[in-house]
């Protein structure tokens, strides 16, 4: 069984916060088809400033350095992102407080905890057309390989999978929270912005995974 | 993209920086949380209304800030919530003995950052309360959306609480009062282009030669129906139908009619539009007692407007006739 | 054609038509020759002030009618000069035995009709004076051209002209500030697209999506040169210095300064200007006393932007902060 | 020598009246060229009601009844062209004064005394890109035509053929006067909307003529 050392904990965000800056163009063109054109643009205002204060973030254990990722990303990012993302990295440095490494079955429970944060904050479903989409299906796949004693390569190789796989079928759905409600049935036929943006942020850290 | 913008991430903070810059005896500028806020805020002897949103609804709200009206506004950038670090920072800013209301449309980044900062205000042990606006009629309220939105409404709110506030009404009464105007405002608005977000440099949505949106969110959102292009009187028609239907109004009372331009269509086509939506409302029996023509809250330089009525009743007529003022005048 | 329009014939007289129901307090509307005017007019102790000019301009100059202001406004057609014949009517309604004091534009259109109106009214023994008005520094001015034009500075001769009239100055009093107001005004703007006449359905002139109109006039006239498209503060800062240059403004002055929308442009753009603007002006030791930031003088759906600078001293600046009650209003 | 009753100069206004009106649109387009393409429908406004009102008219004599023209014509015409056209129909009303039947010379001295009214009111001369450009040759050819002792029918023709030659050749001047002079040399190229009207108003005329 693979353990998660804050280095990889660092190696995921670093991830997930460089994607966003580089994608920017990319997620708002996503979001523009049914929303309003800015989640791109969004997010990249939280995470360039966490890659810019990446060195100064406490790092006593992996808790307290998520913590100060989810300060940054709740008190930069706007629209609904910002306390949807900001709660999602909360909770899961609530999981994480105190913990020096983390095993598999951990990194799920925080995923689970993020998951839960963010159905509270925005009252969003599985079905409802949000990120939520995309997280819930990769948290099962992570379950799963853990279940089935998968190394860390395997397990995020098959969370990514998952992901795209997810976040592409959303495209079947109508949009019942966030701006792109109100288009109602137009909406069906695009694959939602946060739910692309998981798949993508997914498949980077698989590509970038030590040992792939 | 033809706007005045130089970097588009510039653009907020210096059309805030631009605002105080023009009234430098009334408002402040905190750039940390793109707050405008009334040099002499917080007051002990009058509770602080806060409003945010995302920007390009101006005059809506930043420019709506002055005696009578708002204490502060933090908006967030172009159509996005503010992050609700600012929306804290604010309260904590403009915390006053007698409380914080927090004014917010009904949009779920909004409604999520409001409520974010209200725990983390009252943590802080300030008073604080919440009034979710929703005056939007093109949106059908069901437990599958996220109901209506907050739009060019929401000017009534502001006026009728900011006048009382001044007036020194207690938090309470300012909700009671918030409440009733809300329930009694509707809105519902026509799109003839889309806008054009600086970030994004392109139009957010199609709109063809011959279209325009009937029920247009504020932000560009689509609306009841994609419509052939008509004529002023066929649009007004439409929409102050939905809008009386729904309350609905009734012959015998008397309202508040704003025409609000959505940015891009100049004051005189409003004019065109006020004047048929005055003469229909008198065939209903319904009687104008508050006229409003101009932009109120908008979608940047989208060509379009709406419609809104206020079913009047003395306290709300007094509120709105009392004196505000605020950075959006003319001398 | 995307506007709010019906027969493109009835635009003007439905717009006016919405300016008085609006308004059924203040003002009223005579049909026969487009004016709109002060129901308590005309008044023995006070001169009465009119102004004419093309429609499309709004506000200027039908929204600016009321208490500190004008007295009446007869607008012609879009961009059309009025008929002699409505000024002349205009004049005899509203003929005080103070006088009546013409403010016109300096167009040719303009110029003729108010000249025989001037004639046909003191044939019938009206006391009358015509001022003109002419700010735009992108026409130079020399015998083979028509002059300068007058722009968004009208507004400042208009205001306080408005404010002296109200306080019981005379008629040869009012002309005397009038010209000094207006000697001391100067302005430039930019078009960024055309705008669209409701009679023509098609724009005015030829813009290329990446190119700009320096110094264009509120009619869509050319002004010194097609330029690239550049960022907001390349364009303000090109503006400027023509404005500064030309009166010329220096260290040491006092200035209003105005930002004025030529109609399809937000307000969040107007003050990204202003404050790159009055930044420049603090970094000449140009200090600006008064700010106007908004739509005064539009050119239809015309996006663009014109700044106007006028040279204050204590007699100008106290006219211009005394108050004033017009239709533009946005409470 | 030809004479000129009341009717013939009633088919001379009613000519131009109806020219108006009918080409509303193609005036408009060519006052949008450097102007602000509102020539056509400022004209078209007044001369629908002088035909509107036609019967009403007083025709106590040619003086009379032009009078009343230019009364309507001044009160309906914005812009520039209600002063100028308003002018013009004044003065011509004025030679014209008490009179039932005009010599060709008659005519040619209305329209003299049109030019000056126009030139008076506006400031405008010879060379200026106005429609003065086609009047004065109209005026010229006339009088010839009168001197050469032609019958009506050949001075229209040789009237409509000099207003049409100098109307195209303003494409070569650059406009001092009205709106089209702030386009400085940039009005060079195309022709006069003004002087453009009169060309194809005469040549209306001169179609319409009894016994062309
Ligand atoms: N109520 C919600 N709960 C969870 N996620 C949501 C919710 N509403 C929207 N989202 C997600 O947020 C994305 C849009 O984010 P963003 O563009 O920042 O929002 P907006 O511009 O509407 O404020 C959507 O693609 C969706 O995945
Ligand atoms: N000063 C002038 N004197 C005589 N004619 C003029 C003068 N200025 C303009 N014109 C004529 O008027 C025409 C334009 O008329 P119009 O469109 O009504 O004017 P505007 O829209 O500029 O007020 C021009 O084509 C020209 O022939
Ligand atoms: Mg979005
Ligand atoms: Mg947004
Ligand atoms: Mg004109
Ligand atoms: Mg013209």
């Amino acid at each position: 069984m693979s353990t998660n050392s804050l280095a990889r904990t660092e190696f995921i965000v670093r991830t997930i916060a460089r994607t966003a800056v580089e994608k920017e163009q990319e997620f708002c063109d996503l979001d523009a088809v049914v929303g309003d054109g800015d989640f791109g643009y969004s997010l990249a205002r939280g995470f360039e400033i966490v890659l810019q204060d990446w060195d100064s973030f406490e790092r006593t254990d992996i808790g307290t350095f998520l913590q100060k990722v989810a300060l940054v990303i709740s008190a930069r990012i706007g629209g609904t992102s910002g306390p949807i993302w900001g709660t999602a990295f909360l909770r899961a440095a609530g999981v994480a407080k105190g913990r020096q490494q983390l095993a598999a079955a951990d990194a799920v429970g925080m995923l689970r905890a993020a998951i839960d944060g963010i159905k509270v904050r925005g009252g969003a479903e599985v079905g409802d057309k949000t990120l939520l989409d995309a997280l819930v299906p990769v948290a099962d796949a992570l379950e799963q390989a853990a279940a089935d004693g998968a190394d860390g390569a395997a397990a995020v190789e098959t969370a990514a999978k998952a992901a795209r796989d997810a976040a592409e079928a959303t495209s079947s759905l109508a949009a019942r929270r966030g701006r792109a409600s109100y288009s109602g049935d137009r909406s069906i036929g695009s694959p939602d912005a946060g739910a692309m943006a998981v798949a993508i942020m997914l498949e980077q850290i698989n590509a970038g995974w030590p040992g792939h | 993209m033809k706007k005045f913008v130089n970097d588009p991430k510039d653009f907020v903070p210096e059309m805030l920086k631009g605002i105080a810059l023009a009234n430098p005896d009334t408002l402040a500028y905190v750039p940390e949380f793109n707050l405008i806020m009334r040099k002499d805020a917080p007051r002990e002897d009058k509770v602080t209304i806060i409003q945010g949103s995302g920007s390009g609804h101006e005059p809506a709200h930043v420019m709506t800030v002055g005696r009578g009206m708002l204490d502060g506004a933090c908006p967030g950038d172009v159509f996005a919530a503010p992050p609700a670090h600012y929306v804290y920072e604010t309260a904590k800013t403009l915390a006053s003995p007698k409380g914080v209301l927090l004014l917010v449309n009904n949009y779920t980044g909004d409604k999520m950052a409001f409520e974010m900062a209200q725990e983390l205000a009252e943590a802080d042990g300030i008073n604080v309360r919440t009034l979710f606006i929703n005056d939007d009629v093109a949106v059908e309220d069901s437990t599958f959306t996220v109901g209506r939105r907050g739009v060019a409404g929401n000017f009534f709110v502001m006026k009728a609480v900011g006048a009382a506030a001044e007036a020194g009404a207690d938090l309470d009464e300012l909700v009671r009062i918030g409440q009733k105007v809300n329930s009694r405002t509707r809105t519902m608005g026509a799109a003839l282009t889309a806008c054009t977000p600086p970030a994004k440099g392109s139009p957010l949505f199609e709109l063809g030669a011959d279209e325009i949106e009937m029920g247009v969110g504020i932000h560009g959102e689509p609306g009841r129906r994609r419509a052939p292009l008509a004529t002023a009187n066929e649009i007004i028609d439409e929409l102050l139908e939905s809008v009386v239907r729904d309350l609905p109004f009734a012959a015998g009372d008397r309202v508040a009619l704003m025409i609000n331009g959505l940015g891009g269509t100049p004051v005189s086509e409003l004019y065109v539009l006020y004047g048929r939506a005055h003469e229909q409302l008198a065939a209903r029996e319904i009687t104008v007692g508050r006229s409003y023509v101009g932009e109120y809250c908008t979608s940047l330089d989208m060509a379009g407007a709406s419609v809104t009525l206020v079913q009047l009743d003395d306290e709300i007529e007094e509120l709105l006739a009392a004196p505000a003022e605020i950075a959006a005048r003319v001398f």
